[in-house]
């Protein structure tokens, strides 16, 4: 029965109320991460604190997502211009949210740096194993044997070399003093909440912070909606979802 | 101003306990609140989402109202208003 | 309008830049328009190391100049690299006791010192450099002795306070060096 | 709140970078982000030195590509942030660059220009000219200011802030290896001395509170209408504002039969030629645009139309004669030009230059 009702969607304080459906594709990841952030920020009151930064690519089209003060930047930059803002004005809590190509290879030398010296933000790459904005290349979190448009018989492993690990990576330069890193996945969003929450508060005490969220592209990967969740298990399997680095005293 | 939101409705699931709104200007149609439904009673609907594309309403008698599908949607198209 | 244009090459390491700046230092304190450039390579040592320094009356304009009024080479590799600074004005000063070579250039006059012979034999092979300086002050004589022993002090005076025999040391050095010019006569 | 460390007029003896990094202080800049390369280091290293007592902030980042998107941050989250680069540096920084002039941020970057292309050398050049002005995949929304000596840089590294903050368009101040490496006398003042107020910083990202609607800075754009409504709006305000801006500096240039036009380091070799030339009984004169990211069109049309010949010459194969010539279009003055790649250009050089243009007049 179609209703006109009163009450709109539930979302958070910290999104964005005004701009309607948001820009993503059916069915993306990036709602799921998004919205869990949101609330994330709702919970832990940070409203006024939050900046959140995304990268080109993808998550770009979360520019205006946010209820909170904003900024997209370019290609793989979102980690500096981020931690370029909480060094200048440490009380901000700084989120950089990117995919895995953004994290992983255009800026990654951002993202082991910022790691090496525990800069005070929360880095946030949602893998979904492919360039998606750009049509579905390979990017370095591609499955080994997975289809892209650059790898199309396959990703072969002895040509491309091992999907990157970009969790186990920080987790090994991270100051463990200072340090939260954990991967998550979208099957799990109570427990991406969670995460978030410890990550965002390791921010808030003035640390570093990196999730990797196992996400979907249904879009690239030609998937329906069975074997969307159905090929987030199998990266589940490949890609460990724990937490690697957690400082002492975070709850 | 108050803007009014269209939204298919299935009043009084769980046993009267809860109802389910899914908002047709969110609803993209990925369908993948049917496949985490816990107790399988999320199908296609009649009525379409924002592309034009199939949305989703739950069976009325099977539906529980634990709100896995309003937690999962990517776009907050789905609330469940526990009564 | 009263400009004197000197180049000081050496090998890295020899001191040129430490000398170029007791110079410019001493030319800035005795109220001389100053401009000292010191080149710099990509080695951080062993390359050929070169100050140019102007001391002037007036505003200075140009920052590099083609032809030195004095031109000092420590090396037989500064030599190669300076000769192109020398003109039929340039008075060229190069150490015999290092170089295995005379200059070949069309100067006023090119005068030989043994400024590192003296420096091993009668005081210390680390005030080589301050002999130098010694020897450019005469040769430029814009400046006055007392313009230097300030501007060394300023450079050097912690270390000549922890062991004031390094003071008598460097005077005497810079003394050395302004006898070797006035002995050639320029 | 940063502590100014000038508070009266002092006359010192300094190297160019250390100039910079006074007069940064003096603008009351608050953050530098930087990354080590030469001809530039000794900025950050005197900013370094100085921070117990100016109490400011400071970050070596990776790259350049972080020192240029991190200085952006600083600066919008409402800090008066700043940084320095040269060469291969400012290649890559190229990126935060365009990205500053996308989103109109008032990004402050010293450049040390050293030789080129690529790594070249760490000494001195004046090969970033067509790169600092016109860098990036955009169209040089960029206000870029060519210094001549240490008081320059003083004068023009306060003035880079406030313009950068005032028409909020990226602000260059195009310097090189010489300026910066070389010493000699230089005033520091304190601006408000000199009548100049620092134009007040503001917050982009943190500290709405609810004072305010959240802004979402973007850099992306859906539509190629929607784009060019943009860039067309930017153009508007660049040619009003460039009046405002443009500056540049004559000498003995009113009666010139050959007029020498060239810019930052090479004009004050230029100065020394005018002189030697004009004692030589040859009427020289030298026009030196400052502001070359705009340029003063109009007095160099003017300059140009009154010459007999003109000499370009730069520390580059024609980098600032391509922008000039473009400018002075339709006029029909011969020009010979004096070009030496990534060489310092003497006085010497100019002199027997426009000598030999006395004996044989350029035709082109």
């Amino acid at each position: 029965m179609i209703e006109m009702l009163e009450k709109g969607p539930r979302l958070a304080k910290a999104q964005n109320a005004e701009v309607g459906a948001s820009k993503f594709c059916p069915g993306c990841g990036h709602g799921m991460i998004l919205k869990t952030l949101a609330q994330t920020i709702d919970e832990l009151e940070l409203n006024d604190k939050a900046i959140f930064g995304c990268d080109i690519g993808c998550s770009l089209l979360s520019w205006n997502y946010m209820n909170v003060d904003t900024v997209q930047t370019h290609h793989g930059r979102t980690t500096p211009v981020i931690y370029g803002v909480t060094r200048a004005n440490p009380d901000l809590v700084g989120i950089a949210y990117m995919g895995d190509g953004g994290g992983l290879a255009i800026g990654s030398q951002h993202l082991v740096n910022a790691a090496v010296r525990s800069e005070n933000l929360l880095i946030i790459v949602a893998n979904n194993t492919n360039y998606g904005m750009t049509g579905g290349q390979m990017s370095p979190t591609t499955m080994p044997g997975q289809k892209t448009e650059t790898t199309p018989y396959g990703r072969d492993c002895d040509v491309t070399g091992r999907p990157a690990k970009g969790a186990e990576m920080v987790a090994s330069i991270a100051d463990p003093d200072k340090s939260f890193v954990a991967r998550a996945s979208v099957s799990n969003l109570r427990k991406l909440k969670s995460t978030f929450k410890k990550a965002l508060k390791n921010v808030d005490m003035g640390g570093f912070s990196f999730v990797e969220v196992l996400s979907v592209c249904p879009l690239n990967w030609r998937t329906n909606n069975v074997q969307t969740w159905d090929r987030l298990k199998t990266m589940e399997e490949f890609f460990e979802v724990k937490e690697f680095v957690q400082r002492e005293g975070l709850e | 101003m108050t803007t009014k939101h269209k939204a298919i409705t299935v009043n009084d699931v769980a046993k009267g306990k809860a109802d389910w709104h899914l908002y047709t200007d969110y609803c993209k149609g990925c369908g993948l609140c049917i496949v985490k439904c816990p107790k399988k009673c999320l199908n296609w609907s009649k009525e379409v989402g924002i592309y034009q594309t199939p949305a989703v309403e739950p069976n009325r008698d099977e539906c529980i109202g634990c709100g896995t599908c309003e937690l999962v949607c990517p776009d907050n198209a789905i609330r469940v208003e526990k009564k | 309008m009263a400009r004197t244009r000197i180049v000081l090459a050496g090998e890295g390491g020899q001191g040129v830049q430490s000398i170029a700046k007791i110079l410019v230092e001493a030319g800035y304190e005795a109220g001389k328009e100053i401009l000292y450039i010191p080149n710099f390579g990509v080695e951080q040592r062993g390359g050929v190391s070169i100050a140019f320094c102007q001391i002037a009356d007036e505003k200075i304009g140009e920052p590099r100049f083609s032809k030195g009024d004095i031109v000092i080479m420590l090396s037989d590799r500064a030599i190669d690299r300076c000769c192109t600074y020398v003109n039929e004005n340039s008075t060229v000063i190069y150490d015999s006791s290092v170089c295995t070579k005379k200059p070949v250039c069309n100067a006023k006059n090119i005068i030989s010192v043994e400024a590192n012979k003296i420096a091993n034999e009668q005081l210390s092979a680390r005030v080589f450099n301050i002999i130098v300086l010694g020897v450019l002050l005469s040769a430029t004589n814009v400046l006055e002795l007392s313009d230097i022993k300030n501007a060394m002090e300023m450079a050097l005076g912690k270390k000549f306070d922890a062991k004031p025999e390094l003071r008598e040391l460097n005077y005497k050095a810079l003394e050395m060096g302004m006898g070797l010019i006035q002995k050639a006569g320029v | 709140m940063v502590k100014k460390l000038i508070t009266q007029d002092t006359r010192m003896f300094l190297t160019g970078n250390e100039v910079i990094a006074y007069a940064a202080n003096a603008a009351e800049a608050e953050f530098m982000y930087g990354y080590p390369i030469t001809p530039q280091n000794e900025i950050m290293h005197t900013w370094c030195k100085l921070l117990p007592k100016t109490e400011a902030g400071f970050l070596q980042t990776e790259d350049e590509i972080s020192a240029g998107f991190s200085t952006i941050g600083g600066i919008l989250a409402g800090k008066r942030a700043f940084t320095a680069t040269a060469g291969p540096g400012n290649v890559i920084m190229q990126d935060a660059q365009s990205m500053a002039e996308m989103m109109r941020i008032p990004f402050v970057c010293a450049v040390m220009q050293r030789g080129g292309p690529s790594t070249a050398t760490v000494i001195y050049a004046q090969q970033e000219t067509r790169l600092t002005c016109f860098g990036g995949n955009g169209e040089g929304f960029r206000i870029v200011y060519s210094t001549a000596g240490h008081q320059d840089l003083y004068d023009y590294m306060i003035k880079a802030f406030n313009t950068a903050w005032k028409y909020k368009f990226p602000t260059f101040m195009l310097a090189d290896g010489y300026q910066g490496k070389m010493r000699e006398p230089v005033t520091l003042y304190d601006p408000a001395s000199r009548g100049i107020k620092m134009v007040p910083t503001e917050t982009t990202l943190g500290g709405a509170n609810g004072t305010r609607p959240v802004n979402h800075v973007r850099n992306t754009f859906n539509l190629e209408e929607e784009l060019m409504e943009v860039l067309d709006q930017y153009q508007a305000e660049f040619d009003r504002i460039s009046p405002e801006i443009e500056e540049y500096l004559e000498y003995k240039a009113d009666d010139a039969e050959i007029l020498i036009i060239a810019h930052g380091i090479v004009a004050r070799s230029a100065m020394t030629a005018v002189d030697e030339l004009r004692a030589k009984g040859i009427k020289a004169g030298l026009f030196r645009p400052i502001t070359l990211r705009p340029l003063a069109v109009k007095p160099l049309r003017a300059a140009v139309k009154r010459a007999k010949q003109v000499l370009f010459t730069e520390s580059a194969n024609g980098q600032l004669a391509q922008m000039v010539l473009e400018k002075i279009y339709g006029l029909t003055t011969p020009y010979s030009t004096l070009f030496k790649m990534g060489v310092g250009v003497t006085g010497d050089d100019i002199v027997q230059k426009v000598e030999s243009m006395v004996k044989e007049p350029a035709t082109v």
